[in-house]
């Protein structure tokens, strides 16, 4: 029988841990043990739960890190809701990879700027542990990260423990609003960018984050002297199929689902404004 | 009608100069016969964009949620069944009678283009006039003359308020009233047994493609969120599978039960010609027989049937056969 | 399998829809009374017979039910004062309606069922269960997957 | 070329549907579809459009391609056996055979979707029109109304006979098993089918010029139009179900208790839920962005992808509007000239 495009395999979601009040990371593997398929930093996959339906999420895990993808998925919809109800060891559904990701062939040999907002850390973080596996490719790694509160950041013991940890590799992280407890940086992630006065220097940056965060952080970097080819950033739109016939993720003529979703904002520019 | 129209141009260039309104709603003249679309005039000087002629079919009323909701004060045209769909409105509490200002024009019947079709008269046709009860179809280099109400919408020809119910100004004379009989379709169902009927609807629901034009053109249509638009529940699944089709047009029916003014704009626009019209009016049939007569947008004051009751009402659902 | 034999191992299922005050209560004397009633019935308790959507019913039906029963408190004992007169309205036009249809009026029942009339209820869906087996399984407005 | 007497179509479509489903615009209630062929059918070859294309039998409505099983925490899926492919179409007018390459572009690029390529196996017969209607533009997009290069076979009207031509292997293969029901037209009925295409390409009421409408297109994500034209749409899916190109579609799933199916079916960029994304956000949030995209899509965005227009000029939309929008007047506004001929 010929293969569907759209029909998906049956994995198993071996490990859930907690992130924050409401973000979950799910560690999906094939039913014989490993990763249901390859892929590269900033890909996409297909998860369903049968009866409830589809949703598209970035991988989060990196390249041959582990024998199971992760997924960090924040509780927004009914899918994500669904998955948030489910115990370790159920099985779902999964189709991918999709989308471009990010173009690591460019990134060798260069400084790396990660900006990253709440649950956009996700595509970045499979990206980052790539980039840290193979450390001796690139030059100064930052990355800074913010959420609404403490409580909201994801990923705390990579944050705190294993990137610092990595050879010229700096973290900075910061809230949007303060509280007791919290002797780190207060303010919105853009801006922190700026202060931080970050050099465009052999640089690319990277971000991810909610629609309004990259809005700002793009006319930060420029302000910093970042050409619109130095800057990549990954947008979301609704999908249904992942490989361009569905017809709604369009931006223009590029699906962001096809030729997306990472888009360097040179080409972002060249771009209808209707994202 | 040109008097009518020049009447409406010239009213609406007043209304804008002087500023009592910030929008004039009226029907455009498209590029070929049969288009006479609606328009949302701004500035007095494109009052001359506005026209009136056999196609202006379109009702204006359900524009004003948005527009209203945008805070403009509106000024519209009527025909008698836009009035009805427009009192429901009002009934609904959906709109502000104070925010519009009504033009009522008469109507007495407007012309189906595809009756002209099925009749052979499309091709080449430029316009198509009316003087009396007579049309003029008009070509390149000839016209010919039929009596009117041959090419008139099946609802104008059953039409029982040709004139406005609602207006602040009434452009033009009344019309006389002369409908025929509303029920025939329906009493003729009824006659059929049960099965037969079931076969009969199932042909004509099992064509639906589930459009939603039947749903967005209704006046009596107005939720902010609608039912079949709701992901959670959903009750209704997108696969035009024909319970769901079902499911769609029984209850898109019913909630118009008691509401459906019988303008007969969800017949009109249905692509797929479901009789949509008799659904309607079967409803209708039955709350007048029930409860007693009632026509829904006449009067916005008065309640809907279905949200009322009588305490001597009949316990109707002990028939052992429906009517 | 002949159409008769099919029929005798037709085993309808019927939704009944019951009024938290009245008719749940009824059924729940049916059950301490030990009446015994068919087992085709799938009770749902609702606050009000005036709570039940013409969208419950079409449901229940196109997820297989064969029957469904409406039942309420007497008119005039309306824990809400007026909630079943509004019913009485609603489903004696649905009713009508789902018969305009095609769908046979006898699989949507409407009944009047105090809390101190438990017989009286277990009786209710013995007919409607005896009906509806006569009637044969609902295929008409039953989803086809 | 040969021919066949219209007197002998019955015969014809009897023998064809002996071979495979035969799909031809029949009329019910007053509505003209495609539907399989039976005894009895009432066949309607001479209206022009049906009115759902025959894309309705390439990429059917919905269409469940798995089934599942859920039981406690286990998941089976079951694929649904690919749909069968040898039909035949029949009486298809020639935009709408230009509409199903449309759709060929999108399904059939990578990842092919096998259920359109196995149903896109179909031999498809189409008819000429002798005489568009008003409302009719294939000739705006370089279309022939007397002629579709994608059938396998094409028709002519000759009044009381159809001429007939097999244009691919398929049709030629065929036409050769036809060889009781077709004749052989004189040399100057042959000839007619110059005449006839001639004929209805200037009956196409009015003359196109889309010279740089694509490129003009490209520019008009901003242009006024679209500030005026989208206020009396009413968000319904006619122009888009109707269209022969259209082919967004939505995944589904339905259950029943533990066992369920997923389904594909379409879905309109007209309707407001079509790009709401789960956080609430709409990159789309008016109407006004909808209709934009649409028209967008066909003259602009598709071209860009594909290398053609989305659009082939039947007039459905145009005709079947509540509304009246109507594609001609962007198409206009993108610098398309119209005259009349």
């Amino acid at each position: 029988m010929l293969k569907h495009p759209l029909f998906p395999q049956v994995a198993v979601v071996e490990r859930i841990s907690r992130e924050t009040a409401d973000i979950k990371t799910f560690s999906v593997a094939a039913l014989k043990g490993g990763v249901p398929f390859n892929f590269m930093p900033g890909q996409c996959a297909m998860l369903s739960v049968p009866a409830v339906g589809e949703a598209l999420f970035s991988i989060t895990s990196a390249p041959a890190q582990a024998d199971f993808l992760e997924f960090s998925i924040k509780k927004t919809g009914a899918v994500t809701d669904c998955l948030h109800g489910i115990e370790e060891g159920c099985q779902i559904a999964i189709r991918g990879p999709y989308g471009n990701g990010f173009p690591v062939a460019q990134l060798k040999g260069r400084d790396l700027l990660f900006i990253g907002g709440g649950i956009g850390l996700a595509p970045l973080r499979s990206l980052i542990n790539y980039c840290l596996v193979h450390r001796g490719d690139y030059g100064n790694i930052h990355i800074v990260y913010g959420a609404r509160s403490a409580a909201d950041l994801m990923q705390r013991k990579e944050l705190y423990e294993n990137w610092p940890a990595s050879p010229a590799t700096s973290v900075y992280l910061t809230v949007d609003t303060g509280q007791e407890g919290w002797d780190g940086h207060v303010g919105f992630v853009p801006q922190y960018v700026e202060e931080l006065g970050f050099s465009p220097q052999n640089s690319i940056a990277l971000t991810c984050g909610p629609p309004i965060m990259i809005k700002y952080v793009l006319a930060g970097l420029e302000r910093l002297g970042f050409q619109p080819e130095q800057i990549h950033t990954t947008l979301e739109m609704r999908m249904k199929c992942g490989v361009g016939k569905c017809g709604r993720c369009n931006i223009g003529g590029k699906y962001v689902c096809r030729n997306g979703p990472v888009f360097n904002f040179a080409e972002l520019k060249k771009l209808p404004a209707e994202y | 009608m040109k008097e009518i129209m020049q009447k409406m141009r010239a009213e609406a260039a007043r209304v804008l100069s002087s500023g009592e309104v910030d929008l004039v709603l009226g029907w455009e003249k498209g590029d070929l016969w049969w288009q006479s679309y609606p328009v949302f005039i701004e500035n007095e000087k494109k009052a001359e964009l506005l026209t009136w002629d056999l196609f202006c079919v379109p009702n204006l009323a359900k524009y004003l949620l948005e527009e209203i909701w945008h805070k403009k004060r509106v000024a519209l045209f009527f025909k008698g069944c836009d009035a009805l769909g427009f009192n429901q409105l009002m009934q609904d509490k959906r709109v502000d009678r104070e925010k519009a200002f009504i033009f009522a024009v008469p109507c007495s019947g407007l012309v189906d283009p595809q009756k002209v079709e099925r009749a052979g008269l499309h091709q080449g046709l430029l316009r198509v006039e009316r003087l009396g009860d007579e049309l003029t179809f008009v070509y390149k280099d000839r016209e010919k003359k039929t009596a009117a109400p041959w090419f008139y919408y099946d609802k104008c020809l059953t039409c029982r308020y040709p004139n406005p119910v609602v207006f602040d100004f009434m452009l033009g004379e009344p019309v006389p009233v002369n409908p025929r009989e509303r029920f025939t379709a329906v009493k003729e169902l009824e006659g059929q047994n049960v099965d037969a009927r079931f076969q009969y609807w199932q042909r004509q629901f099992s064509r639906c493609i589930r459009c939603f034009a039947c749903r967005n053109v209704c006046p009596a249509c107005s939720c902010r969120e609608c039912i079949f638009d709701l992901t959670s529940p959903r009750w209704l699944g997108k696969a035009t599978e024909l319970s769901e089709n079902q499911f769609y047009h029984i209850t898109r029916a019913f909630h118009m039960a008691g509401r459906c003014v019988d303008c007969g704009e969800c017949a009109r626009v249905c692509p797929v010609q479901i009789p949509l019209t008799s659904l309607n009016r079967k409803l209708i049939k039955d709350i007048d027989e029930l409860y007693g007569p009632y026509d829904a947008g006449v009067d916005p004051q008065k309640v809907p049937p279905l949200v009322t009751f009588n305490p001597g009402d009949p316990a109707a659902f002990l028939e052992s056969k429906g009517v | 399998m002949s159409v008769a034999a099919k029929t005798q191992d037709f085993e309808p299922l019927i939704v009944a829809f019951c009024c938290n005050w009245c008719s749940y209560a009824g059924a729940d004397l049916a059950g301490t009374g030990r009446m015994s009633y068919p087992a085709n019935i799938r009770v749902i308790r609702v606050p009000c017979s005036s709570r039940v959507s013409p969208n419950f019913i079409l449901r229940a039906f196109q997820r297989g039910a064969d029957g469904v029963v409406v039942a309420g408190c007497h008119p005039g004992d309306c824990h809400y004062v007026s909630g079943n007169y509004h019913a009485r309205r609603r489903f004696s036009m649905l009713r009508r309606f789902l018969e305009f249809v095609g769908i046979e009026a006898e699989r949507l029942e409407v009944h009047w069922i105090s809390a101190s009339e438990g017989s009286r209820f277990a009786q209710v869906m013995q007919d409607i269960t005896d009906k509806i087996r006569v009637l044969g399984p609902n295929r008409k407005l039953r989803d086809s997957r | 070329m040969q021919e066949i007497q219209k007197a002998r179509l019955p015969q014809l479509w009897e023998y064809l549907a002996k071979k495979a489903p035969l799909y031809l615009p029949q009329q019910e209630d007053g509505v003209i579809n495609f539907a399989p062929w039976q005894e009895g059918a009432r066949v309607k070859l001479e209206s022009l459009n049906t009115v759902l294309p025959p894309k309705s039998i390439v990429f059917p409505q919905w269409e469940t391609y798995l089934h599942f099983t859920q039981k406690a925490r286990e998941l089976k899926l079951t694929p649904t056996k690919e749909p069968e492919g040898s039909y035949i179409l029949f009486g298809v007018r020639p935009c709408d055979v230009a509409g199903i390459t449309v759709l060929d572009r999108v399904f059939l690029q990578d990842p092919v979707d096998v259920f359109y390529e196995s149903r896109r196996r179909c031999t498809i017969i189409s008819l000429a029109c002798n005489e568009p209607d008003i409302s009719c533009f294939c000739s705006a997009f370089g279309l022939e109304p007397g002629f579709a290069p994608a059938a396998d076979i094409m028709l002519w009207d000759g009044d009381k006979f159809l001429l007939w031509q097999s244009l691919t292997e398929k049709g030629e293969t065929l036409t050769h098993s036809l060889t009781d029901l077709l004749e052989v037209p004189t040399p100057a009925e042959t000839e007619s089918v110059q005449c006839l295409r001639e004929t209805a390409a200037t009956v196409q009421e009015q003359k196109w010029g889309l010279d740089g409408v694509k490129e003009r297109a490209k520019d008009m994500f901003n242009a006024p139009i679209w500030d005026s034209l989208y206020r009396r749409c009413l968000g319904c899916g006619i122009c888009t179900y109707l269209c022969p190109t259209c082919h967004c579609f939505d995944i589904g799933d339905f259950s029943r208790g533990e066992r369920g199916e997923r389904f594909r079916c379409w879905d309109s960029c007209m309707y407001k839920d079509f790009t709401l994304m789960a956080s609430g956000e709409n990159p789309r949030p008016t109407q006004k962005e909808r209709v934009r995209q649409r028209f967008m899509h066909k003259l602009s965005y598709f071209p860009a992808q594909h290398g053609l227009y989305g659009c082939v000029g039947c007039g459905r939309c145009v005709r079947k509007c509540p509304v009246n929008i109507d594609i001609t007047q962007v198409i206009k506004e993108a610098g398309g000239s119209i005259s009349c001929a």
